[in-house]
């Protein structure tokens, strides 16, 4: 069933209002700010239930779509649309909101209304990239959205905040402007009696010759994989989740890290499926880099937040690897069974990413507002203070190594499974994170929760409180649900994901 | 060759040596002063050359007001002359290569070139009741209206940042400041301290 | 008929027992924790005990019916669902009934502990898990519960998390199956490319076609596709069943507390690798490589490990060994193909291990806690019911005739020695070897624990000179069994009083196991190792059915006794006996002479064969090295520094040379423009 | 008659010397400020002279702005230097070099 209102509109803009407004009240109706702040994050996310029980699953057809001229000099469009990769996203984004905007209730004591504007502000911004049809739009949204980050990485981050910002921004900033370039050279040729179009349909539809895919696929590449991050444009991230404040990282981590993800599977597979079939090696190799090297640096890392961001690198290399599986699948096997199921895996290892990692840093936040210390030399035994907490913590420690019936389990093992009809050695390689990741995972968990009490410190320590026992029971929920019950999330992608293989798969030349 | 081919040429060899002397002056008075002869030069010249209004706007604009104030700052600045000089002619060689320069292309462009422009019907000069100065008004007020007035706002600009520029506040002048007595509040005058009561030693 | 609702509830009640006792542990009590845990475990043990009923005398047909679609994906359907046949019916009951003995006698052996309701939780939780693994019909679930039982393990062995070895036990316990898990999922991956189903029927009807296929993993090397499949599956067994290289979690997870030890590392969890083996047998059967690799390795674990247990002081720890060893006996008789005879052995095991881990247990707390047999001696007049319990327990580990373990291990051998796969031979010498060093060790224990001298009375006075002389690890991984509080509510009781008798939550599932482990082989042997017990569950193929050539010998368990007293092992194992009574008994000044005269293989055994020293270095501390490194050099000094920050610098550096243009004096600025003025000029007019 | 090429020699010669003047008294702002009015002298010379060439009044009009940008440049130039003096004593460009890279 569609809307006769803009529902997605509603998404964007929503927020990016209640921001406005919480900004406009300023630090002096904090109180209220942050209550305006929590009941439209948490009235978008009622929205976006909507949008997933009026989700028509049996297609894949963009739906509750909107349009509006924008820019008519560019025929650019204010067009809106979701499928059953966008929703899923959509929904993780309005669903982790709420939860850094409670998390961060009265903890940031800097500026707070500022913080929650920037939050509302974000979470518009993030909702537009992935509802946007028009690649313009598209364009504005993802590099709009760097300006809230910037913000509150830059305003309350922690003492190199200026280094990780700038790092941040540029590799990002750098990454994406050549994309521009390609969304250009596309516009351009899409031109047809002098009408030229930024739809991203059209882009998908459009004949490009091969070089001109590989420049385009290229210039994709270094966009979507600075945000992914891929191997080796990933070194703004341990950098920019160390210095950003816990809602900081819990976005960058949970959502920002999909919109990479979500460029290959819109922009890159179905606009160069040629040049992706050339290339998919390069992605393929990066990925299983990523999954190994990216292990290994991760269990030696002595900053828990280091540590978690390096384990989101290794996590994404999954989805890359999930994503670019069907080229190869069809020159080994002639068919493209399996390549959905690399999709899916993908897909789903982002949800379950978003919701592990956010929950990690989350961990990380209720600890380090504590004690002030991110070292894991600074922690020991914390079991013993904070058992409420301790029980989270090893569960999403386990979701974040992959045990079955968590989220995480879900996304490694569809991955693997498809990756093995590729190639024996992608799966081995793949494989080898069960191994290196419950190494990091639980190395921190024996070094920071278990034990007896290492100082005062955590002696000290009180377990969780309300507010934070919400926020972590929350995603604990719904880290379990997605890993038992992982159905409706892949029920509403399935069409979506065959009409892409099916797409990818046809050459454009 | 007429006469007012002899008065050109004659004046435009004044001119050149007024400029030499602008630029070789030992002290900036003098340099000031050739200047000026230098602008009466040129008045004289746009007559010849039919430019009345701008010649008198010249003398009257130039020497009367703008090198006044040259003058003016000259005059009032103490400036160290002797340290002003030093090194005087190191660039000299490089200066005159490239006014040489400069000159050849002119003059290149001037006679190896020919312009191509030929001459149009000249103006009505001669003709009854002409005035040079209601024809440029005409186009002034009407076909550059615009650009007038901006010129206009031009030098209102002009003014007041040259004098904001040089306003000072003078310091130990004493003058009230309204503003800052009526928004005075009474904790900016008073604090109040609480204290334990004293105790006995 | 059996219900679909009534396989729930066995698999449920445990579940919501757990939930119950973990979540609202500090609402329902200690009382109310056991009671609700205890009752799960019952009704699960009822109603497996009603369906291996069912299945075997009212020849109720098997289940194999799905319950829940987990995902569906690509077309493939990941399921919940259960198979219930008599291998699976066997399992449940020996799975629900240890762990209900065990669940009884935890109320005993945790009374002080303050984590009381946890350790329930965590019990009842890991009964659901291993239901689950062992009921799966596909190997979706299988890997499921796999992953669970290790979760369990993982939070059993670091119950008492405040001590480091615990806590640095489980990392490495769980990292360990980890490396099998790593192979096990590698498996499923490998049967979903050949099959397109996880389903264990579908993927059993299409293995013909798996073994008609070949794989180049390296290039140039044609590998059979079931061989890969087969020993990816069988590291992951390596990893659950600990055998060699894989074992040495086993015995460093002693570290949990001793009821875990009974349930988990010993009689179920650990015998899940045996379990999954024998599940997958028609698929093992196309592989001879991957038989022969299972014989090997199975034969390797069986007898030396076995070793370790003869140098070895701590208790729990003899008893581990003594358990890798024997479930190195199991991966061998599934090496052979004597599949129903390695689920014998599992089942006997599982009731004799557990009794052997639960009357350590009651042992150690007689003992207060302390674990080292050097400190015990003489106990037998003052724990009579542990002794004998003990007892019984040791001789069917030696497969003394007529005991429950003489009949499965019996088979083994035999079975053994009638096969003729590559490493065949090599495997019975092992298991021959095997059983002396499985009788020398047993009664080591049975002797200095429960007879000669009293050593406790006057152990704190000289324990540290012999301690540290002879035993090189006890320190470090050894530890102590008590955490501190439970050491502390131990301390009132009078420390060097004389030990007394276990209450009877501890003695009663003591009995209750001895009663099968001395008995049941008589019963069982005839249905399950020769008769058609488990029906199409297990796939023998004609080519290396060596159990048919022992079945062939078979007349009734009388016999088979009789049988056996005519054949080797029961006069080696009685060798066995007889040297640790000498030894031990009779001259217990010898062993400390041996061990000097052979002290390098003395040095060797007690060091575990360095398997911890070389894991440790080239895995953890390599691993780490190479992490550092690849950190260091690839990210901070590569990546970040010559790229990312190095391109920066290119840019510092540039504007650097640049900036020294702009001298800030007003002529220069003045002069570059006219003279650059002047050039483009002259460019433009004289060219 | 005057000849156009005269008067563009004239103008030519003229700003050539106020380029050499530049070069010259490069230290002394007030001698730089006076180089330019020269300089723009030499242009308005050129503008006349082809005003009357073509006929076209604009050209004079041209002179007219230039005029009134040269006041206002030296009005805020003379204002610059005065404050400049006030700070440095001295207006020595050779001292101005604060905005050195």
């Amino acid at each position: 069933m569609q809307f006769d209102w803009p529902i997605l509109s509603v998404l964007i803009w929503l927020p990016i209002l209640g921001g406005l407004v919480t900004l406009a009240l300023g630090e002096r109706a904090i109180v209220l700010g942050r209550w305006i702040a929590l009941i439209t994050t948490a009235a978008t996310f009622g929205l976006s239930i909507l949008l997933y029980t009026n989700f028509d699953a049996t297609t894949a057809q963009m739906q509750f779509v909107e349009e509006a001229a924008w820019i008519p000099a560019f025929s650019a469009l204010y067009s809106l649309g979701v499928d059953g990769i966008a929703m899923p996203l959509i929904i993780l984004t309005t669903f982790v909101t709420p939860l850094v905007i409670i998390a961060a209730w009265t903890v940031i004591e800097k500026k707070p209304a500022q913080y929650y504007a920037a939050f509302l502000i974000l979470e518009g911004l993030m909702v537009g990239v992935f509802a946007s049809l028009d690649a313009l739009l598209f364009y504005v949204f993802w590099e709009a959205m760097l300006i809230p980050m910037f913000i509150i990485i830059g305003v309350w981050g922690g003492p190199r905040r200026v280094y990780a910002t700038m790092k941040f921004f540029l590799y990002t900033f750098l990454g994406s402007v050549l994309m521009l370039v390609s969304l250009i050279y596309l516009y351009l040729q899409t031109c047809d009696a002098g009408q030229c179009s930024y739809s991203i349909a059209d882009f998908q539809r459009l004949p490009i010759g091969l070089n001109e895919q590989i420049l385009i696929f290229l210039s994709f590449l270094l966009a979507f994989a600075v945000k992914v991050p891929m191997w080796p444009v990933h070194t703004w991230l341990p950098d920019a989740h160390v210095e950003a404040p816990t809602g900081g990282s819990v976005i960058l981590a949970a959502i920002m890290l999909k919109m990479g993800g979500y460029g290959f599977l819109r922009f890159s597979l179905p606009i160069t499926p040629d040049a992706s079939a050339q290339l998919d090696w390069l992605v393929i190799s990066l990925s299983l880099i990523a999954i190994v090297y990216i292990g290994y640096v991760a269990l030696v890392q002595q900053d828990m937040k280091k540590l978690i961001a390096y384990s989101s690198v290794a996590h994404m290399g999954f989805v890359t690897l999930g994503s670019f599986l069907a080229f190869e699948l069809l020159r080994v096997n002639g068919d493209v069974r399996g390549a959905a199921m690399g999709i899916d895996g993908a897909m789903v290892q982002m949800i379950s990413h978003g919701l592990v990692s956010g929950a990690m840093f989350f961990c990380v936040g209720v600890l380090y507002d504590r004690v002030h210390s991110r070292e894991i030399g600074a922690y020991g035994g914390v079991v013993n203070t904070m058992p409420i907490f301790a029980a989270f913590a090893v569960l999403f420690a386990m979701a974040n190594s992959g045990l079955p019936a968590t989220s995480g389990f879900v996304g490694e093992f569809l991955v693997i499974i498809a990756s093995f009809r590729a190639d024996f050695w992608y799966a081995f390689l793949a494989a080898i994170t069960l191994i290196l990741g419950a190494a990091y995972t639980l190395w921190l968990v024996k070094r920071v929760i278990f034990g007896a009490v290492a100082n005062e410190n955590v002696a000290a320590l009180k377990d969780v409180n309300g507010r934070e026992f919400f926020v972590l029971g929350v995603l604990a929920l719904a880290v379990m649900l997605l890993g038992v019950w992982p159905v409706p999330l892949l029920d509403v992608m399935r069409p979506t994901v065959e009409n892409l293989v099916q797409h990818i798969t046809i050459s454009k030349l | 060759m007429t006469l007012t081919e002899i008065l050109f040429y004659a004046f435009s060899a004044v001119l050149i040596v007024a400029a030499v002397g602008v630029i070789t002056a030992r002290n900036p008075v003098h340099a000031a002063l050739f200047l000026v002869f230098a602008f009466f030069n040129s008045a004289i010249l746009w007559l010849l050359m039919e430019a009345e209004f701008l010649a008198i706007v010249l003398v009257l604009v130039y020497v009367g007001a703008v090198m006044v104030l040259f003058l003016f700052v000259v005059m009032m600045l103490d400036i160290n002359l002797a340290q002003m000089r030093e090194g005087f002619t190191r660039y000299a060689p490089l200066g005159i290569v490239i006014a040489a320069l400069v000159v050849i292309e002119i003059g290149s462009v001037v006679w190896v070139k020919q312009l191509g422009v030929d001459a149009a019907p000249a103006l009505a000069t001669g003709a009854e009741g002409y005035s040079n100065t209601r024809d440029l008004g005409e186009l002034l007020y009407t076909k550059y209206l615009y650009p007038f007035e901006l010129a206009a706002v031009l030098l209102l600009l002009a003014i007041v940042a040259a004098i904001s520029l040089t306003m000072r506040q003078r310091r130990g002048v004493k003058t009230q400041d309204i503003a800052a007595q009526v928004s005075v509040r009474a904790k900016d005058r008073i604090r109040l301290v609480k204290m334990d009561a004293e105790k006995d030693a | 008929m059996i219900q679909q609702s009534t396989l729930l509830s066995i698999v449920l009640a445990p579940l919501i027992a757990a939930l119950l006792a973990g979540l609202f542990g500090r609402f329902i009590g200690r009382v109310g924790a056991h009671s609700v845990t205890i009752a799960g475990v019952a009704i699960s043990f009822g109603l497996s005990a009603w369906v291996l009923k069912q299945l075997l005398l009212d020849g109720a047909p098997n289940v194999n019916e799905s319950v829940y679609t987990w995902l569906v994906s690509d077309g493939i359907r990941m399921e919940v669902g259960f198979l219930v046949d008599r291998l699976t019916a066997l399992m449940m009951v020996v799975v629900t009934f240890v762990s209900l003995c065990v669940h009884v006698y935890t109320i005993g052996y945790m009374h002080d502990d303050p984590g009381y309701q946890r350790f329930f939780s965590y019990i009842s939780l890991f009964t659901f898990s291993m239901l689950m693994l062992v009921m799966a019909n596909n190997f979706m679930q299988l890997f499921f519960g796999w992953e669970a039982v290790g979760l369990v393990s993982y939070l059993l062995i670091g119950f008492w998390y405040t001590r480091p070895s615990a806590i640095f036990a489980n990392l490495k316990a769980f990292m360990v199956n980890r490396v099998g898990d790593f192979g096990f999922v590698l498996g499923i991956a490998g049967i979903v490319y050949f099959t397109g189903s996880l389903d264990y029927v579908t993927v059993f009807g299409m293995r013909e076609s798996i073994a008609a296929n070949t794989m180049q993993i390296i290039p140039g090397l044609e590998w059979q596709a079931m061989t890969v499949i087969c020993i990816c599956l069988f590291i992951g067994a390596m990893g659950k069943s600990a055998q060699v290289p894989l074992h040495v979690w086993l015995p460093d997870s002693m570290e949990g507390p001793t009821p875990i030890s009974a349930l988990i590392h010993a009689a179920t969890m650990v015998t899940a690798g045996i379990f999954m083996v024998a599940r997958m047998s028609p698929l093992f059967e196309l592989s001879q490589t991957a038989l022969s690799t299972v014989l090997v390795i199975g034969a390797t674990t069986a007898f030396f490990m076995g070793l370790l247990g003869l140098v070895n002081n701590d208790i729990k720890r003899v008893v581990a060994y003594s358990t890798l060893s024997q479930l190195g006996y199991m991966t061998v008789a599934l090496g052979v193909s004597a599949y129903s005879a390695a689920i014998f052995h599992l089942m006997t095991h599982a009731f004799f291990k557990a009794l052997l881990f639960l009357a350590a247990g009651s042992v150690i707390i007689a003992m207060h806690h302390e674990q080292d047999m050097r400190k015990m001696g003489g106990l037998r007049k003052y724990m009579p019911i542990t002794y004998w319990t003990s007892l019984i327990g040791s001789l069917a580990l030696i497969a003394f005739p007529g005991t429950s373990g003489f009949f499965s291990k019996d088979a083994i051998i035999a079975a053994v020695g009638a096969s003729h796969i590559p490493g065949a031979t090599y495997a019975y010498w092992c298991v021959f070897l095997g059983v002396f060093v499985t009788a020398l060790y047993s009664f080591r224990l049975i002797f200095m624990t429960f007879h000669g001298p009293e050593r406790f009375a006057s152990a704190s006075a000289h324990d540290h000179a012999a301690h540290e002389s002879t035993h090189v690890h006890s320190d470090k991984d050894a530890g102590h069994e008590p955490d501190v509080s439970a050491h502390n509510s131990h301390g009132a009781h009078d420390h060097h009083g004389a030990p007394h008798e276990s209450p009877w939550v501890v003695t009663l599932p003591l009995i209750l196991l001895a009663i099968p482990s001395l008995v049941i082989g008589w019963f069982t042997i005839g249905p399950v190792l020769f008769g058609d017990y488990f029906g199409n569950a297990i796939v023998v193929s004609e080519a290396h059915n060596a159990l048919a050539h022992v079945a062939e010998e078979f007349h009734g368990p009388a016999s088979f006794v009789v049988h056996g007293l005519k054949t080797a092992p029961v006069w080696i194992a009685l060798l066995g006996v007889l040297t640790a009574w000498f030894l031990y008994i009779k001259r217990p000044d010898l062993p400390a002479k041996i061990a000097g005269r052979f002290s390098a293989i003395y040095t060797l055994l007690v060091n575990k064969f360095y398997f911890d020293e070389i894991y440790q270095a080239v895995f953890a501390r390599g691993s780490r090295r190479l992490g550092t490194v690849l950190w260091r050099a690839g990210d901070v000094g590569l990546i970040d520094g010559a790229l990312v920050n190095g391109s920066a610098n290119v840019v510092g550096w540039f504007s650097g040379v640049m900036r020294r243009m702009q001298s800030g004096y007003l002529y220069h600025y003045a002069f570059a423009m006219i003279i650059g003025l002047s050039t483009l000029l002259a460019w433009y007019v004289l060219r | 008659m005057i000849r156009l090429e005269f008067v563009l020699m004239l103008a030519g010669l003229l700003f050539a010397l106020s380029v050499a003047g530049i070069f010259l008294n490069r230290k002394n702002v007030i001698l730089l400020l006076m180089c330019i009015e020269l300089m723009l002298l030499a242009v308005n010379f050129n503008f006349i002279a082809f005003a009357r060439q073509l006929g076209d009044l604009d050209g004079q009009i041209f002179v007219f702005f230039i005029m009134t940008v040269a006041a206002a440049e030296a009005a805020i130039g003379l204002a610059i230097l005065v404050v400049l003096f006030r700070e440095k004593k001295s207006i020595n460009v050779e001292e101005l070099d604060e905005m050195k890279g």
